[in-house]
């Protein structure tokens, strides 16, 4: 039985989504356990297959029993392996929190609902295991169209701004595409660990170069770093809570991951970090990216586009990370992936969490001075949220400052101090962010705005099925940075090549 | 392969590829845009990928533009660019 | 000059493909019009399935059927004389999922319309700020 | 705007024209791209599976997993405008029309009001009907059945000539949206209702992935149709050639109902009343 983890990771999700649809035109009320199951199972399976990558080495699963280069394989090793236990996390904790506010927002739609959200982790799942370059592009696809459809359903304009992330989108496929092609077109193979080993004959000629430089600006729009990432802001801050808290804290990361096995495992790190010289270039990007994500988070009034612009500045820490080039910088990118994956979504559920129980003043998104007071409202989950907060700011006993000290430790050996310089500017920026927030939710007076109409503070809370996941994401970010060490030495150390020196 | 037939029409294909782009009425352009994609269907054909050519012209030609038609049906035939 | 002429008729093919490229991605992005740039989209999709089907061609290769059956002689299949039926096969999942862009991208279209009633970004744009 | 365009676009395609110095000759056998993986498919792909046209062996057997997911592509967008645009409360802003089919003549009910659906002397017309044209109505109604004979033809003889499950399923979805058109929306939908097409929509994915399935509970990996040898009772090369059918027959039903659906949901814009 667990021979065939990696095949039950994708097929049980799969299958479930197809029957959740069936299911939603007979009883509406089964769709949400069967959602729930199907994500259980794959969440055991994936850790079953970490703990069975732990004990000996990496796994490969051939699909329909082909042998690699014919065939189509799964490749989990280290790296993906932890990435695949994040994404199930992510996807099976945001979806027991959401139940209510789907019921809320989408009454008579719950069944595509949870068929798009169980497709969409498979699409995510499914690209973090595949060793093949072109079905990586096929699971990108479902991915991303079952993204855009959870965005487009949000409200005020947010059927334009998942038609704009529709056409960014797009054309970043369509670039990764062509760099698979051009690749395919001097290798002859479409399996990653095949044209790793062909490549180093044609390293020199202008093909292997273009079709890098097309799969990197490909995955650069898809991650929303920083010139290109004018869809980000707006989708994420119509999408719909339920939703935007699962696609927030994954797509990117996922992204971020596909760019570092392809850098990594593809074109192995000696053409790109020998061969081409565009490392530091984009370690200089990155720190641009750094900077004006949170420059322009700063200037934002409603609390999502706030937090959809930490996101853009997140990318830059990972991208920047793993362009160093040295042994801290790339395990600094790895862990905090991991880190970011859990923070965002520990800060968007808290979002979330405040949506469905404050009435925004301006329609659609809640202000931050819609927040005054709800540290005597809504304890709980403004805790979480101080948590949350904390940890992407880098406070120690909780993760985000350890990956942040091995970026610092990474930028420092490599000698790049605008990188340095960046991450902590960012952290002070981060810092007068939050603490704006706490300080107008401790110490506004909720009824100070005469239209808001709340009466004397008394504690009304957020229902006990939205509060336990959200409770649970917080102490997770607690456990992981007491973790740390066990995730590097164990996991994260054998994730990078040899190459990098 | 017949070179100048090959020419001709991928001329053509550029043609309807740009007249799809700039003509001011959408109903137009849908139907440019089926022409565009029959005629890519006709260029495969004659580069020998018969499954993709057959492909191409029942979903690019044939349900692409009954879709694109149904959607200018839905919103609007005027446009300014 | 000679070889220049020759190198360019050798790959003309190629040509096409980066023209049809070029395009798609120039109506997506100076386009206002929402069609418009859904059609971009389409064309920049297919410029890159002409790509591919431009690379699996072969100089007097017979199309990736094997004839088959009693009449037919029972010589081993050569791969030269056959035309690389590799990217048939992704260019066949490339079209299907072209058509589930398009699909998704007109029902937002549709959407788009219903709510501020006009196709045009730049009339979109101001009745999103009044 | 437009020269920033120009301009990215411009740069774009002199980095595609920069590369193509370095493509191989086009057409020429000994390019890498048809030395490696290709000669293997092409040489044994009739000696594994015994299906002489080699796309539908790759398509289906050796790279089966790209078009399990690309099928599952295309049922994410059928779900995707599904959630987007259907609605199901009524909107009764618009006025409807009727006709008197004794008379002929059209009566305008001002919303709200509404006549009884089922009378034989009234009957409900589109707000934009086209006159009462007999021949295109019966012309499409002597050109369907063919077409989805043809539809299935396709399909089940995608082993040997170009074909296969998404152009056979894509014309018999073209035959029904013809009779959409060629009719009116309603009656359509009264022949093949939504709770149908959302049904066969899962239904081709689940033959697809159940097949896969199948393959694991008999021992094999995920989509190894050889494992179906035991079930079927032949040897292992046919077994693979029936797994590609059934495979094939079941992305055809998805395709057919997603491309149905998606023209339902689009020409009406959700309500599934006035189509085009």
């Amino acid at each position: 039985m667990s021979q065939q983890f990696p095949a039950l990771i994708i097929i049980v999700p799969l299958l479930a989504a197809f029957f959740i649809f069936t299911v939603s035109w007979i009883n509406r009320k089964l769709c949400f356990p069967i959602a729930v199951l199907s994500l259980a199972i794959s969440l055991v399976s994936a850790m079953g297959l970490l703990g069975m990558v732990l004990s000996n080495g990496p796994v490969e699963y051939r699909m329909g029993g082909w042998p690699p280069p014919w065939g189509i394989p799964y490749y989990v090793d280290y790296l993906n392996a932890l990435v695949l236990v994040v994404v199930y996390a992510v996807a099976l904790i945001n979806l027991l929190a959401c139940r209510q506010s789907v019921r809320r927002e989408f009454p008579d739609k719950i069944g595509s609902f949870f068929t798009l959200y169980v497709l969409f982790v498979t699409g995510l799942g499914g690209m973090v295991v595949t060793g093949d370059a072109f079905n990586l592009y096929v699971l990108l696809e479902i991915a991303s169209l079952t993204g855009y459809a959870l965005i487009g359903m949000g409200k005020g304009d947010a059927a334009l701004s998942s038609l704009n992330y529709i056409f960014m989108g797009t054309i970043g496929a369509s670039f990764y595409l062509l760099g698979i092609g051009y690749l395919y077109l001097v290798t002859g193979s479409l399996n990653i660990a095949d044209i790793a080993s062909i490549l180093p004959g044609v390293y020199d000629s202008k093909v292997v170069l273009v079709a890098f430089i097309f799969c990197i600006t490909g995955l650069f729009l898809k991650m929303a770093f920083f010139p290109l990432h004018g869809w980000l802001p707006n989708a994420y801050t119509n999408a719909p809570s339920a939703a935007i808290s699962l696609i927030a804290p994954l797509t990117t990361k996922v992204m971020i991951y596909v760019m570092i096995r392809i850098v990594l495992y593809l074109f192995t790190p000696s053409f790109s970090f020998g061969a081409l010289h565009v490392g530091s270039v984009l370690v200089w990007l990155s720190a641009g990216a750094i900077v004006m994500g949170s420059l322009l988070a700063l200037g934002q009034k409603s609390l999502k586009r706030m937090l959809a612009y930490i996101i853009v500045a997140e990318v830059g820490y990972m991208t920047g990370g793993l362009w160093l080039g040295n042994t801290e910088g790339i395990t600094g990118a790895i862990l905090h992936l991991v880190n970011d994956a859990a923070m965002t979504l520990c800060v968007f559920l808290a979002a979330g969490t405040l949506m469905f129980k404050i009435k925004p003043s301006v329609a659609g998104e809640l202000q931050l001075d819609d927040l005054a007071g709800s540290f005597t409202k809504m304890p709980y989950t403004m805790a979480a949220f101080v948590m949350g907060a904390l940890s992407i700011i880098g406070v120690p006993p909780f993760c985000g400052f350890f990956s942040k000290w091995y970026l610092l430790s990474g930028a420092v050996t490599a000698g790049h101090y605008e990188f340095l310089a960046a991450l902590l500017f960012s952290s002070l920026v981060n810092v007068v962010l939050f603490f704006r927030i706490i300080e107008i939710g401790y110490y506004g007076k909720p009824g100070h705005r005469a239209e808001s109409g709340h009466s004397i503070a008394h504690m009304d809370e957020a229902p006990l099925d939205m509060l336990i996941p959200l409770l649970l994401v917080a102490a997770g970010l607690l456990a992981m940075g007491f973790y740390t060490d066990d995730i590097v030495t164990h996991v994260i150390r054998f994730a990078i090549p040899a190459g990098i020196v | 392969m017949i070179w100048y037939i090959e020419l001709v029409i991928t001329i053509l294909v550029i043609i309807c590829g740009i007249a799809a782009i700039t003509v001011r009425d959408l109903l137009g352009a849908a139907i440019l845009f089926g022409a565009y994609s029959f005629m890519m269907c006709l260029l495969w054909a004659i580069m020998g990928a018969v499954d993709v050519a057959f492909t191409e012209a029942s979903v690019g030609a044939g349900v692409s533009t009954v879709l694109f038609v149904a959607a200018v049906f839905r919103t609007s035939r005027r446009t300014k660019d | 000059m000679h070889d220049l002429i020759l190198a360019i008729m050798s790959k003309y093919n190629y040509w096409i493909y980066i023209v049809l490229l070029m395009i798609g991605l120039y109506a997506m992005m100076v386009k206002k019009n929402l069609v418009k740039k859904i059609i971009g989209m389409n064309i920049l999709q297919t410029a890159i399935i002409l790509f591919y089907i431009s690379v699996s061609a072969k100089k007097d290769g017979t199309l990736p059927i094997i004839i088959h059956g009693p009449h037919a002689g029972h010589h081993p299949v050569r791969a030269a004389d056959y035309i690389n039926p590799l990217p048939h096969v992704l260019m066949l999942t490339a079209i299907v999922v072209a058509v589930a862009t398009l699909g998704v991208a007109l029902a937002l279209a549709i959407k788009v319309y219903q709510q501020y009633g006009t196709l045009d970004e730049d009339e979109i744009h101001t009745r999103i700020r009044k | 705007m437009k020269i920033i365009g120009f301009i990215i676009v411009l740069l774009c395609g002199g980095l595609l024209a920069y590369a193509t110095s370095d493509f191989p000759y086009w057409g020429d056998p000994a390019s890498p791209a048809s030395m490696h993986v290709s000669a293997y498919y092409i040489e044994n792909a009739v000696a594994d599976t015994s299906v002489p046209n080699i796309v539908t062996a790759v398509l289906a057997d050796y790279r089966g997993y790209d078009t399990m997911f690309e099928t599952a592509v295309i049922f994410s967008a059928a779900i995707a405008c599904f959630f987007l645009l259907r609605i199901f409360t009524p909107e009764s802003s618009q006025s409807k029309l009727y006709r008197h089919i004794p008379t002929g003549i059209t009566l305008r009910i001002a919303p709200g009001g509404k006549l009884p659906e089922k009378s034989d002397t009234f009957e409900r017309i589109d707000s934009s009907w086209v006159p009462h044209d007999l021949i295109i109505k019966t012309a499409c109604r002597l050109f369907i059945p063919f077409i989805q004979i043809f539809g299935l033809y396709v399909i089940a003889h995608g082993h040997h000539s170009p074909g296969g499950g998404f152009q056979g399923g894509v014309i018999l979805g073209a035959s029904i949206i013809l009779f959409a058109v060629s009719n009116d929306l309603r009656s359509t939908i009264s022949r093949m209702g939504e709770k149908i097409t959302a049904f066969l929509c899962s239904a081709g994915v689940f033959i697809y992935a159940g097949t896969g399935a199948l393959c694991i509970l008999l021992g094999a990996n995920f989509l190894d149709y050889g494992a179906l040898a035991s079930l079927m009772g032949v040897d292992p090369v046919s077994a693979r050639s029936h797994g590609i059918l059934i495979v094939e027959i079941g992305v055809g039903i998805t395709v057919m109902a997603v491309m149905v659906s998606l023209y339902y949901i689009l020409s009406s814009g959700g309500q599934l009343d006035e189509g085009l």
